[in-house]
């Protein structure tokens, strides 16, 4: 089985292969993308890796999957852009023989991919939710939320499942501001000072990942607000997990994209080795990060954080 | 040989052009009607008339390009991996001929991308309610509609294209998403995604959306080049003020421009969703920059009423080429991002310095 | 556009025009000015630099658009809102500009804005230009000049000066029914080019076509013009009959350093 | 009034520029030292020479914005709010200045983001291993750098600029993600983030970054229009066969303007630091496209030769008031993108609208 | 850039060139030209469109690098690489397409590439421009031409063709020292303006500065020039005499209608 794209040629037979994150510029895909070539480099594999040019850049993706296709790889590590929007070329890559593995973001439907290693979005945005509606206690909330891109796949759960953990229905008026940042710490900055000006009440603050975090917190500390707001997040980089010590962040969640990446990487060179194949949804985590523990939500303090962290 | 030739009353008979001159004074004395050309056209080809001087460049840079990643990759003249280089250029292979008609206007279009998208999201939800074919016809409509809007603006109000298009990409860039309230939507194989179909040439397999792509540029070159409509574009934006003197409609053939590129970037969503039958609000956000960079590559002047859309195509070619080879030969993105920086620099030097061996 | 001139007697008059006005912010380039151009005549318009010559004329060609005052032809009140109202009128201009396409070649620059298409379905449907036959009019036009073009398939801008005037000079030429007006077409041109063009204004005249010829060689002027519309600080001073004024005479009116005659200032010589 | 009047050898007591005439002449009589200027120079005052004719189009669509955003919100002319739009406005404003500079010589600069990121990081990386005063040294050599490569590649190899910049920007946005391994680096308190440090004067408090913004704006004013390298600048970019048959050393004024332009995107890159205290390799990416916007709101023509750098102020202010303005009045941020895109084409329809009546 | 020349006696030529050649891909624009410029007298240049003129001069002035051929100026060897070269040696240009920006002021255009700073700090420190000094200059120099300009804060770009024409006269004669050349410096200009230039030619003569003055005005020409440098086909058919040979006879050598002495062809004369 397999192998039926890799054209036979080329020296020796180092196991190829790809890696395809969103894009170059988070630190998470460059996390993905860093285990994956120290993964591959202890297993003997060579890795490729490519990235799409921007947040949605499907186009991108697509000719990435195709280029390493013919390139001869025989297994792609991707996180998709949207779930649905590079099903085509993933079927095409696994009628070539070359085994597919989402990482971080599933594909829908789900087997659309031989394997899923991901965090579960959702869950971590309820994980956020939960704890910043208990840390809130009686306060009636003023939410403003700092999104990422919006129609994004990951930035839809992370949102949704904010909403849901915290108890709050979308468009319900206890969102008194939201904001596109695209996980950009100086969009988020000048976005959150102008919400601040509008509505000098909030707090409670969503972010779509710690660059958000980091940036409304330059405002609200500018505004002289750091005592009323708020801030839970998403990542578990070791500067947001820093950030979370100092009391910037209240609780951010942990993801481990260290293991997605290896354990994609292990599946492939099993693969090559004797053919099995990976199969179905494996989650690799989440943890919620905080010095202030609320009744409810199972959290760890920032020292584990500073050990489990990435980057 | 000095212009003046022609003016000798008497024979030079050192002098290689006479021959031309009294050619020349054949021609004044022989019938109106006669077919006499001078010798300057009889020479011309087909090829000669379609691949112009100036394009020598380019192509010589796309040649340079392919001679290189064939000899360090063993992949990369595989008749798939060339099938996949053209397939990966035709939805910005497309749009880049609408941008170079644009920029032959002395214009630019921001918008060419966002339209484009908006199309595709139009078709896959026109597609729920009705057939495909009132999908594309809808797909048709708001793209020429949105063309009007950026061909207005520019004529009518006379406002700076570089402001009309970027106002018009970033409130279709949003309208595009609350229309699709941020979600991507997946259309079924059918009319909608015909132009993804494959058809074989021999081994050779490619979609009918390169053929698509190519029959868009041979129409575009035509028209640029043997009707007076292209005569029009040229001279507008050559010479927007002597253009009007000579008694050109120059505000209609602007206007044309950008109704024309609104049927382009339609074609282009169409092949879009050929490609990735998923409608996608964020997808080709770089279309902007990505088009005008082929056109430029291609030789055409950003400031108007010099270019060719066969140098556009050349020029996407070269990105596709660079972006395809590099990752045969095992590059990884960051660093094909500086080789691909630096090698789109030496393309264009190439063509400058082709340029100058001619002129 | 039809006045109040319909059904009288024919105007003894190709081209009129009344009190005309243009300004350009402070400046006034047209100020009042009228302007008689009779049938079939050759009237040259003098005047110092600044005078608000081109102007005047761009006025008469569509290209400016007059801020006061009218404009008849043949007696009937026209109004153009653009060089192509007039061109449909039969009026061609050569202006002191050249208008023309730098990038664009000779033979499409010459037929700029009326190009010939094919004949047949090539033409009809597929809307080809018949390049072939404008290049060979072209040619054969630009070889009446002797202004030593290689090949009309160079672009204009590969042009010196005066081959560059001799092209926009054929282009009015060519297709001019109504009035031919010039504005300064020998400029650029050397003396025996120069010579040519007078001779092509006055095969022109032959043809029965007027023409309006702005120049400030007063040699050609007093050679060619039947009569001579002086122009100072935008107005029309005067118009002369060069049989009957020397050149000198001519050049102090321009200069406002003599007076004209009553009927010179009311135009009626 | 005719031009022609000057030519007037008797008096013409209706003609009402008469006078003007013979002021001229009196000039041409007087001694070559006197002060004698002509009417037109004499009511000039500072305010009338730095706001040019062709500013009161901007000018009005910034009032007409900050009129109607302070009638429909209570805070916007707060002079919190107002001091918020300032400091919002100090990278791309101070950006926007270098992009102005290379408009004019009718290039344009993609990579001016870029390089002012490239230089957070290196200041930031080397205060690790120097002081902070070495550190601010390194960025300013290595903007300085990159601008010299810009401009080498644009005067020596005569290569479009668009071209040129696109190609270092695509290579410097990569190897800053690589030097900087994707990673943001936190800035401690000190001179890196000086510009960052508000102050009050009054009851209205600003930073040093606000007022670093405005040096820059005033300096490259004077330089443009009160010295012969500004009049070199325009001409350069206005017709460059005329600048070189002018003898103006146009290779080399084109150059310093790329050196320049490095020069200010390391402000702009320090100020950056200042208003956050964190390099991140991701940041500004958007740069290149809002300061050509900002250039062209305020007037600049991209075809170089025209224009000033205060209208780059006011453009960058317009669309920092839109911005806060429509955050202020609950807008949400997709419609505020639809919002924005239309209102920046009225800001310059109505720029359009004012140069028409006055010319 | 010393040649052989040196430690002769002086040269008779204040600007001299042998075998000049300048092709434009296909088209040989200079086809081995020879040129002499005598100290102190006026040279008019003459020849059809097209016959390299323009492009002869430009090769004196720096504008363009021969492919061959050598300049020299006072007998000594100089090579131009542009425009700066030439300037620096006193060499000032009129070029046929004026070489102005539009977008600039007069005053601005005139001191383009030798701005005058104030004096003292403002000056050397902050290199402030003396726009005053400047404006009131350009401004004294333009009345001497006459040619009507309102102010000399206008841009370029609103000027009529000849005013624009005045202005890069102005601009020439007001810095060379060396040698001046003009390349149809009359032929947008009214009648008095032109005479207004040839005055201007004249009076830089008599300063003592040898002036190329390219023209189709014969009139012009035999009025003011010392002898006359006939150009034909890329190269110098001759240098004639003005007062030796008629306005026809220099009209026919220039068509090649006619042979030049063998002294003429010689440039002997
Ligand atoms: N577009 C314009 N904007 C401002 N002023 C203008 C414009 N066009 C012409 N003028 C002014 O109007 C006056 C008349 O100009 P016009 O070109 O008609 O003169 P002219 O008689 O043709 O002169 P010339 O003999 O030099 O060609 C001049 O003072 C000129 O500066
Ligand atoms: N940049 C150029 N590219 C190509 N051909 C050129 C160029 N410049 C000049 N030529 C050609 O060189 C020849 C000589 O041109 P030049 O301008 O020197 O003539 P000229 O004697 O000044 O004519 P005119 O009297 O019309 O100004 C012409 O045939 C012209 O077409
Ligand atoms: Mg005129
Ligand atoms: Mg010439």
């Amino acid at each position: 089985s397999g192998g039926s794209g890799s054209g036979g040629s080329g020296g020796g037979d180092a196991i190829k292969i790809g890696v395809v994150t969103k894009t170059d510029s988070n630190p998470f895909f460059v996390k993905i993308r860093e285990s994956a070539k120290a993964a591959a480099e202890s297993e003997g594999a060579e890795l490729i890796a490519l990235a799409g040019a921007f947040d949605g850049d499907n186009e991108g993706q697509v000719a990435a999957i195709e280029n390493l296709v013919g390139q001869g790889v025989k297994g792609i590590l991707i996180t998709p852009n949207s779930s649905s929007g590079i099903l085509n070329a993933i079927k095409q890559a696994r009628d070539a023989g070359v085994i597919v593995i989402a990482l971080d973001t599933a594909t829908d439907p789900e087997d659309a991919v031989d394997a899923t290693f991901a965090t579960d979005n959702k869950q971590a945005g309820v994980l956020q939710g939960k704890w910043v509606r208990a840390a809130l206690g009686d306060k009636t909330p003023q939410l403003a939320m700092l999104d990422g891109t919006p129609g994004g796949t990951v930035d839809t759960f992370r949102h949704d499942g904010f909403l849901e953990g915290a108890g709050i229905t979308e468009g319900s008026s206890e969102i008194v501001g939201q904001a596109d940042t695209n996980g950009d710490q100086t969009k988020a900055q000048t976005a959150m000072e102008n919400l601040l000006q509008r509505a000098p009440g909030i707090n409670a603050l969503y972010t779509i990942n710690e660059p958000a975090a980091a940036g409304g917190y330059e405002a609200i500390k500018s505004a002289g607000l750091t005592d009323q707001v708020t801030i839970g997040s998403i990542d578990g980089s070791c500067t947001g997990i820093e950030n979370v010590k100092k009391g910037i962040i209240g609780a951010t969640v942990l993801q481990f994209p260290a293991k997605m990446a290896e354990q994609g990487v292990q599946a492939v060179v099993q693969y090559a080795k004797d053919g099995t194949k990976p199969s179905g949804f494996n989650d690799t985590g989440s943890q919620l990060v905080t010095d202030k523990p609320v009744d409810g939500v199972e959290s760890k303090d920032t020292t584990w954080g500073a050990e489990n962290c990435w980057g | 040989m000095p212009g003046a030739i022609a003016c000798a009353d008497r024979p030079l008979a050192t002098f290689p052009l006479n021959s031309h001159v009294r050619h020349v004074k054949d021609i004044m004395n022989s019938t109106p009607t006669s077919a006499v050309v001078t010798p300057g056209q009889k020479s011309r080809s087909l090829l000669e008339r379609v691949i112009r001087e100036p394009l020598l460049g380019p192509i010589g840079a796309l040649l340079l390009a392919i001679l290189i990643f064939s000899i360090i990759t063993p992949t990369f003249l595989n008749p798939n991996n060339v099938s996949l280089i053209l397939q990966q250029s035709v939805v910005v292979g497309i749009l880049a001929v609408g941008q170079t008609l644009i920029i032959l206007t002395s214009g630019i279009d921001l918008s060419i991308g966002s339209v484009a998208v908006l199309g595709t999201l139009v078709a896959a939800q026109a597609l729920g309610t009705t057939g495909p074919f009132v999908a594309l016809g809808a797909t048709l409509l708001v793209c020429m509609a949105l063309g009007a809007v950026n061909g207005g603006l520019v004529t009518v109000l006379r406002l700076p294209p570089f402001i009309v298009t970027l106002g018009t990409f970033t409130a279709i860039q949003a309208a595009t998403r609350l229309f699709a309230g941020s979600q991507t939507y997946q259309v079924p194989e059918g009319p909608l995604t015909f132009l993804g179909t494959s058809f074989r040439i021999g081994s050779f397999s490619t979609t009918y959306g390169v053929v698509a792509m190519l029959l868009v540029y041979a129409l575009v070159w035509y028209a640029l080049s043997q009707t007076a409509w292209g005569k029009h574009v040229y001279a507008v934006g050559g010479n927007m003020t002597a253009a009007k003197l000579s008694g050109i409609k120059s505000d209609r053939t602007l206007f044309s421009v950008y109704l024309v590129t609104g049927i382009i970037a339609m074609i282009a969503a169409w092949a879009a969703l050929g490609r990735i039958p998923n409608a996608d609000p964020n997808a080709y956000q770089n279309a902007n920059l990505e088009t005008i960079t082929a056109v430029v590559i291609g030789g055409t002047s950003l400031f108007g009423g010099r270019g060719s859309v066969i140098g556009t195509l050349i020029g996407t070619l070269i990105v596709g080429v660079l972006r395809n080879g590099l990752t045969q030969a095992g590059v990884d993105s960051l660093y094909q991002n500086i080789a691909t920086g630096i090698l789109v620099i030496i393309a264009v030097a190439v063509d400058q310095f082709a340029r100058r061996r001619t002129s | 556009m039809t006045g109040s001139a319909q059904g009288k007697t024919p105007s003894p008059y190709a081209l009129e025009a009344r009190g005309l006005v243009k300004r350009y912010g402070s400046v006034t380039a047209i100020n009042g000015a009228d302007f008689e151009l009779r049938h079939g005549e050759i009237l040259a318009v003098v005047g110092d630099n600044g005078a608000g010559k081109s102007s005047l004329i761009k006025a008469l060609a569509g290209a400016i658009v007059p801020d006061a005052g009218e404009i008849r032809m043949n007696g009937e009140r026209v109004v153009f809102h653009n060089t192509r109202d007039a061109r449909a009128k039969g009026i061609e201009t050569v202006y002191q500009d050249l208008a023309v396409i730098p990038a664009l070649d000779i033979a499409s620059n010459v037929f700029l804005g009326r190009e010939v298409r094919r004949k047949g379905i090539r033409g009809s449907l597929f809307r080809q230009l018949d390049m072939p036959r404008m290049r060979k009019e072209s040619s054969a036009h630009l070889a009446d000049l002797k202004i030593g073009i290689k090949s009309v398939n160079q672009a204009v801008e590969t042009l010196s000066g005066g081959q560059r005037q001799g092209v926009a000079v054929v282009r009015a030429a060519a297709f001019g029914r109504g009035v031919i007006i010039m504005d300064e077409p020998t400029a650029a041109l050397g003396v025996k080019e120069s010579g040519q063009v007078i001779d092509l204004i006055r095969s022109i005249k032959d043809r029965g076509i007027p023409v309006i010829l702005i120049s400030h060689d007063m040699p050609h002027v007093f050679e060619i013009a039947d009569r001579i519309h002086v122009h100072r600080l935008g107005q029309r001073a005067g118009v002369v009959d060069p049989k009957q004024r020397s050149m000198s005479e001519v050049v102090a009116l321009m200069t406002g350093a003599e007076r004209p005659t009553d009927d010179e200032r009311a135009g009626r010589v």
